[in-house]
């Protein structure tokens, strides 16, 4: 039981409690506090996995501004309680024992390949954050580029959605 | 050799004029119009005529003349190129179609001038001429049976050119249908051929063919089977029996088409392709003979017919088809020479007949009935003398074309082994009938006294338009015959010396020997002919001058013969019941309300309503409710999962999965 | 014990650090409020705090005693536990924040360990700092969202659309600095910054980086909620923003988590574009080592001047006091190199943290607030397109040089 | 060192209970953000191969994961705007006009 053992599970717990409570919470704004708290579970998971810079990335573009687009949206709509409406049977008694199996097949699948990827090196190094841009920018620059095309397409789609009719658009 | 390297010049000039009056035409006054297609047709006649020039100028040894422009079917080993030859067979055919054809056309803007739907007329016309020098210059059998089909074509067309009227519209669709069957046997015979020789051109597969050993008489080698299914086809398209049916229902076409397509041209490529693979013909002496017999049986069989109609242009369809009979009785007595002189010289007079005849309708405002004409002669002088030249020329009185031509048919004929002697006799008598009831046209139409009302009909004579092609044609009628005149006085037989280098390979009827025969028999023999043609005028100069009550007494006397006659042997009313009555229940008893509606209608609503039905169970599933949406996609995944790590043939997946 | 001294060291020495920090930051910001105050003031005329003690030097204490006794009602319909979680959270990030900065060049040995000054030296320090910046907003936002009332949730919809705005021309804008320096660690970058000792001052970030200084400081601001980015605490709007509904202590909670941002974006301008705790002198020039006692010896003696004129016991006490202390430190300085090197660093950065600061206050004294819609375009439209365009000129800079 | 198929089964785990909330969540909000959830599960398992590889690519992908959930909240969120102002209501079980 030594010191990364014990932080990895405090992390997981974290990270598996955020999630039942992102399930349970019946107010948008306490799941996506509960969503942010798994994240920063993650996060930390991340940095133990020595992957600190796509930690930091994880905290700054999703807890600083994917959550906080959730958290200004659920404000800006002031949603309430969600109301328990049960119009779908289906959901209703198939749901939670396919999901469980669902998460089961994963689990028996993991465990099935785990023997293999045991048997690659394991090395704690923290990965070079340079290393990571080398890649990004010169193997993955394609698809880097098409990234930045796709965000410029969704800016445009936010705002047309966004915007009323003969009408523009509020400060 | 500017045309000789670009002959298909020749066929595109029609094709143009009928693409061009065809599409634009609508529009035009009929002046532009004439001068598109006439235009068209008298430079390809002219462009035929520079063609034949540089061709008297080949050495023999580039004869047949092929060019091959472009390939236009290859499968496997056939290949069906679109080449054109020419040798001097197609120099005579040429010469005929494109000279006639433009004299026709010349006619028709006359004779057409106060018809609606003149532009289509001429489109058609043009599109008839384009495919009839596709026929005839065609290098392949493929190439001609495209031309073959589209003169087809533009005969059902024109048949069908006043498609308002019921008999019209159904006479071209007789026709049609009629030479369908032709073509099926045509086809065949084509498949066989291909199948033997393993080519459909014309020079290779002859040069294979002339080798070959000949089948006895009465064995059927493959040949004989191939040149048998050629012969239906010429028997569909040349009117013999027992297809010639369609022929008199397509007199119901506008007069110009009878004389260019039903007299002159179309109906002879039936002739003209026995010629052509006369090469395969003279290896089957069965399939001669049989060629002979049904030639000869048509010849009197569609005289005789011809004794009795009223119908101006009827008499003269079934005189068209007799002297058919001869072309192909020339043929399989071997004259091929013969016939194709007789095609050409009968394609002079038939063709003048034809626009006499229309003139003289046109004269008449449209009667056609010999019954309602008479004593006409003083009135349209022109016409008349046109006309009794072409009788005279067709009855076979020397020295005009048709003397010369049946002659040397009869010649040939009486030569001939196996039956010469039967076919000689029944081709004399023949000609007595055709001259008896040549005269009774003239007689009926042009003597007597006038058998319409003055008020009504007011006769005229015909424009120059009309008139100037009447002569033209007259006159060639008159000394068309001539080429083969030193004949008889010892000199030699130019049309046949001309077309000898074609006929010879494969053994030529011509031979020396057979020709110093020939010689002794010419005279006497082309005595009796003249002599049978003047008995002939003179029967029919007693019975429509002399007493002109007696025909109505013979038809009363001899009632079964005349009404067997007068109807055509019963022979439309024959298929009718034999073939025309089956063949509908079957389309409409079995193939239509069977076969059609209930099975394949059936499944295909079946499909729809399955479908549709399928549809509304499935669609419940589409609730519209995103959570059951979500539980389909785990099921789905799951699925996956299952599939690729827990099946066992899928391990590599998974390891790649893994990996 | 000794060895479970000896065993635990390291995490021993961590939380002293840790309380040592808490202390002097938190004493820091109390007198913040009394600086910031004594500058408006004067800046407007007017003394100031200057009744609670000498020159109003208690004044903070007062203020802390009131926020703790003060009565902290609870508004009815609030969502609780958001509620209470908003301040905790804004002020644990904010001292989190402070964390991560260093305050001295190289580590000094005291007692056979070699102690770091600052708490923790990541190698991703930057971002972690923007990262944690990037969380404080839930703070201002949960605070306006649980307190069910209008003000505070227009206040808290400002504040994160308007900080979700400004990170994006926040980061960007360091981006350059990052490229110059190669690394994402603050010391890396001071070190950058040293590369040459004889060049002093001109060897600081500043100078390239003129534009992303800008760019950052007028975003840092925004970040902060300060004049005259304060929309969502607009006195004469909404009543008191985010927290026009919290009392006594939460509210202090939010007071002190402001100004300890206020501390850590001065000290980040300090260390990325001041070149953090390096003189601005070039390395030759050792005599100016003794610029701290030169300042500190004068300015003390000044102090117990000042306080013998006091009527009051407390100001005969208090300044004089004062006074010797810093005239001491300052003669133990010079009387002691090592120390008087060690306190170098420190002296520079703290120096250029108390500078910018006092520009904070300047400002607040000085500039009107920003429309709501002026600042939106402003930060769109103005400051990301610059700092983007300051990234790229660096970059192309940067290559050039290395062909 | 922490063996790999620790975080793996983490992953699984987080993710089932994203399909978990996908499915018994009603507003639209959540499911959203249940999405993002199942998102950092899979992000979870890149960077644990990645390190279990000692390879990078992993934390490249989880990169360009991160990018596609931030475009797609952009967009998702300006569509639930639209929703709320065309429905008046959150809840996806109300917004049902594709059923039959």
């Amino acid at each position: 039981m030594n010191a990364p053992l014990i932080i990895f599970f405090v992390l997981a717990a974290m990270a598996i409690l955020g999630a039942i409570s992102l399930i349970l919470q019946s107010h948008p704004i306490h799941s996506a506090l509960s969503l942010i708290v798994v994240m920063v579970a993650l996060a930390g998971l991340y940095l133990l996995m020595g992957a600190e810079f796509v930690a930091a990335v994880q905290i700054i573009v999703y807890g600083g501004a994917i959550m906080v687009l959730f958290v200004f949206v659920i404000m800006l709509l002031n949603a309430g309680v969600e109301e328990r409406t049960n119009v779908s049977k289906l959901a209703g008694w198939a749901g939670l024992p396919l999901a469980i199996a669902l998460m089961g097949f994963l689990a028996a699948a993991v465990a099935r390949s785990t023997d293999r990827v045991q048997a690659a090196a394991q090395t704690g190094a923290t990965a070079p954050t340079k290393a990571l841009a080398g890649l990004l920018f010169q193997e993955f620059v394609y698809p880097f580029e098409l990234t930045s095309f796709l965000i410029l397409v969704a800016i445009i789609g936010a705002i047309v959605l966004a915007q009323r009719e003969k009408e523009k658009i509020r400060p | 050799m500017p045309i000789l390297n670009t002959l298909w010049i020749i066929p595109l000039l029609p094709l143009l004029g009928s693409a061009i009056n065809g599409l634009l035409g609508s529009k035009w006054p009929n002046k532009i119009v004439n001068y598109v297609a006439v235009g068209s047709t008298g430079l390809s006649f002219l462009c035929a005529l520079e063609a034949v020039r540089e061709f008297s100028q080949l050495s023999p040894d580039r004869i047949p003349w092929v060019k091959q422009y472009f390939s236009w079917i290859a499968a496997g080993t056939l290949r069906a190129g679109f080449d054109l030859q020419i040798d001097q067979l197609t120099v005579v055919m040429l010469l005929v179609v494109t000279g006639v054809g433009w004299l026709i056309h010349i006619y028709s803007t006359g004779y057409m001038a106060h018809e609606s739907g003149y532009y289509r007329f001429f489109s058609y016309l043009n599109l008839f001429m384009f495919f009839m020098l596709i026929l005839i210059l065609a290098a392949n059998y493929v190439l001609l049976f495209v031309g073959w089909e589209g003169v087809g074509l533009c005969s059902y067309l024109l048949i069908g050119f006043y498609f308002l009227k019921k008999s019209a519209a159904d006479a071209g669709k007789k026709a049609f249908i009629v030479n369908r069957i032709g073509d099926f046997g045509f086809m065949l015979g084509m498949f066989l051929l291909f199948k033997t020789f393993g080519t459909l051109d014309f020079v290779p597969m002859f040069a294979k063919a002339a080798p070959m050993p000949a089948d006895a008489m009465g064995q059927y080698g493959t040949l004989t089977v191939a040149c048998l299914l050629l012969f239906v086809g010429a028997t569909g398209k040349s009117a013999q029996l027992p297809l010639y049916v369609w022929l008199p229902d397509a007199m119901e076409g506008p007069t110009p088409v009878s004389a260019l397509i039903h007299a002159a041209t179309m109906v002879t490529a039936g002739v003209y392709v026995v010629a052509r693979s006369h090469v395969l013909f003279m290896h089957s002496p069965s399939a001669m003979l049989i060629v002979a017999i049904v030639g000869c049986a048509t010849a009197i069989f569609a005289a005789t017919i011809g004794l009795v109609q009223t119908d101006i242009k009827k008499v003269l369809a079934y005189s068209t088809v007799s002297q058919l009979g001869y072309m192909f009785l020339a043929c399989g007595v071997g004259a091929f020479s013969a016939g194709i002189f007789h095609l050409m010289t009968h394609a002079f007079f038939k063709a003048l007949l034809f626009l006499a005849a229309g003139s003289v309708i046109h004269a008449m405002g449209g009667e056609q009935d010999m019954l309602k004409m008479g004593g006409l002669s003083k009135k349209i002088k022109w016409t008349y003398m046109t006309m009794l030249t072409a009788t005279l020329a067709i009855a076979g009185f020397p020295p005009l074309a048709g003397f010369f031509s049946k002659d040397s048919i009869l010649l040939s004929a009486f030569q001939s082994e196996n039956g010469g002697r039967i076919l000689y006799a029944i081709g004399l008598l023949t000609a007595l009938l055709t001259s008896f009831y040549m005269f009774r046209l003239v007689f009926l139409t042009f003597f007597g006294k006038e058998r319409y009302d003055e008020h009504h009909v007011h006769v005229h004579e015909s424009p120059k338009s009309m008139l100037v092609p009447l002569m033209i044609l007259a006159v060639l009628s008159i000394v068309g015959g001539w080429l083969a005149a030193p004949a008889f006085w010892g000199g030699p037989d130019y049309f046949a010396k001309f077309l000898e280098p074609v006929f010879a390979q494969g053994g030529g009827a011509e031979s020396s020997a057979a020709e110093a025969a020939a010689r002794a028999l010419e005279i006497p023999l082309a005595i009796v002919a003249v002599v049978t043609a003047l008995l002939g005028f003179g029967i029919a100069f007693w019975l429509y001058i002399r007493q002109p009550g007696k025909p109505a007494e013979l038809a009363k006397s001899m009632k079964g013969v005349y009404t067997t006659l007068f109807n055509k042997y019963y022979v439309d009313e024959l298929y009718a019941a034999v073939v025309v009555k089956p063949l509908l229940w079957l389309s409409t008893k079995v193939l239509w309300q069977t076969v059609d509606v209930q099975i394949i209608d059936g499944a295909v609503n079946g499909i729809a309503r399955g479908t549709t039905e399928a549809g509304d169970n499935v669609r419940h599933a589409q609730s519209g409710n995103t959570r059951s949406y979500a539980v389909w996609v785990v099921i789905g995944a799951i699925v996956i999962i299952a599939i690729i790590f827990f099946w066992p043939y899928a391990k590599p997946a998974a390891i790649g999965m893994v990996h | 014990m000794t060895d479970f001294l000896a065993q635990h060291a390291e995490i021993l020495i961590t939380l002293v650090k840790i309380a040592l920090l808490l202390f002097i930051v938190l004493t820091v910001n109390a007198y913040l409020t009394w600086f910031e105050r004594k500058v408006v003031a004067h800046m407007q005329s007017r003394w100031g705090p200057h009744r609670v003690g000498p020159h109003g030097l208690l004044q903070p204490l007062a203020d802390g005693a009131k926020f703790l006794l003060k009565e902290d009602p609870t508004p009815a319909g609030v969502d609780k536990f958001t509620y209470f979680l908003a301040p905790l959270m804004a002020l644990a990030l904010a001292l989190t924040s402070i964390a991560i900065l260093p305050f001295g060049p190289d580590p000094i040995r005291l007692f056979g360990h070699d102690i770091y000054l600052g708490i923790v030296d990541l190698n991703i320090g930057i971002l972690a700092l923007f990262a944690i910046t990037a969380l404080s907003v839930y703070g201002v936002a949960l605070a306006g969202w649980s307190s069910n009332s209008k003000y505070p949730l227009l206040g808290g919809l400002r504040s994160s659309a308007q900080m979700v705005s400004y990170e994006l021309a926040l980061t960007m804008s360091v981006v350059g600095v990052l490229l110059m320096a190669g690394s994402f660690s603050l010391r890396d970058i001071i070190n950058a910054q040293a590369a040459h000792p004889e060049r002093g001052i001109l060897g600081w970030n500043i100078f390239p980086q003129i534009l992303g200084f800008l760019c950052f400081f007028t975003a840092a601001i925004a970040e902060t909620n300060r004049v005259p980015f304060d929309l969502p605490e607009a006195e004469s709007e909404l009543v008191a923003g985010f927290h026009t509904e919290y009392a006594s202590f939460k509210f202090a909670m939010f007071f002190i988590a402001e100004y300890t941002s206020m501390i850590t974006v001065s000290s980040l301008c300090a260390i990325m574009f001041f070149g953090g705790w390096l003189s601005p002198f070039p390395a030759s020039w050792t005599f100016t080592h003794y610029l701290p006692s030169a300042i500190l010896i004068p300015f003390g003696l000044w102090v117990i001047w000042d306080g013998i004129h006091y009527e009051t016991i407390f100001g005969r006490v208090i300044l004089p006091g004062l006074g010797t202390v810093l005239t001491v430190i300052g003669v133990v300085l010079v009387a002691f190199p090592f120390i008087n090197e060690f306190i170098q660093g420190p002296f520079w950065l703290l120096g250029k943290i108390l500078f910018f600061l006092f520009v904070y206050v300047w400002m607040r004294g000085t500039l009107p607030r920003f429309r709501y819609d002026q600042l939106m375009s402003f930060g769109w439209k103005l400051l990301l397109p610059v700092s983007l365009a300051n990234v790229v000129i660096t970059a192309s800079v940067i290559l050039l040089r290395a062909h | 060192m922490i063996p790999t198929h620790y975080y793996l089964i983490l992953s699984a785990i987080l993710f089932g209970l994203g399909v978990v909330a996908f499915i018994f969540r009603r507003n639209i909000i959540t499911i959203f953000m249940s999405i993002e959830l199942m998102l950092n599960a899979v992000n979870l398992a890149f960077v644990a191969f990645s390190q279990a590889w000692n390879r990078l690519d992993g934390q490249v992908f989880v990169l360009f994961v991160i990018v596609v959930a931030a475009a797609e909240a952009a967009v998702g969120l300006g569509i639930i705007i639209l929703i709320q102002r065309n429905r008046q209501s959150l809840n996806v079980e109300r917004v049902d006009l594709l059923k039959l």
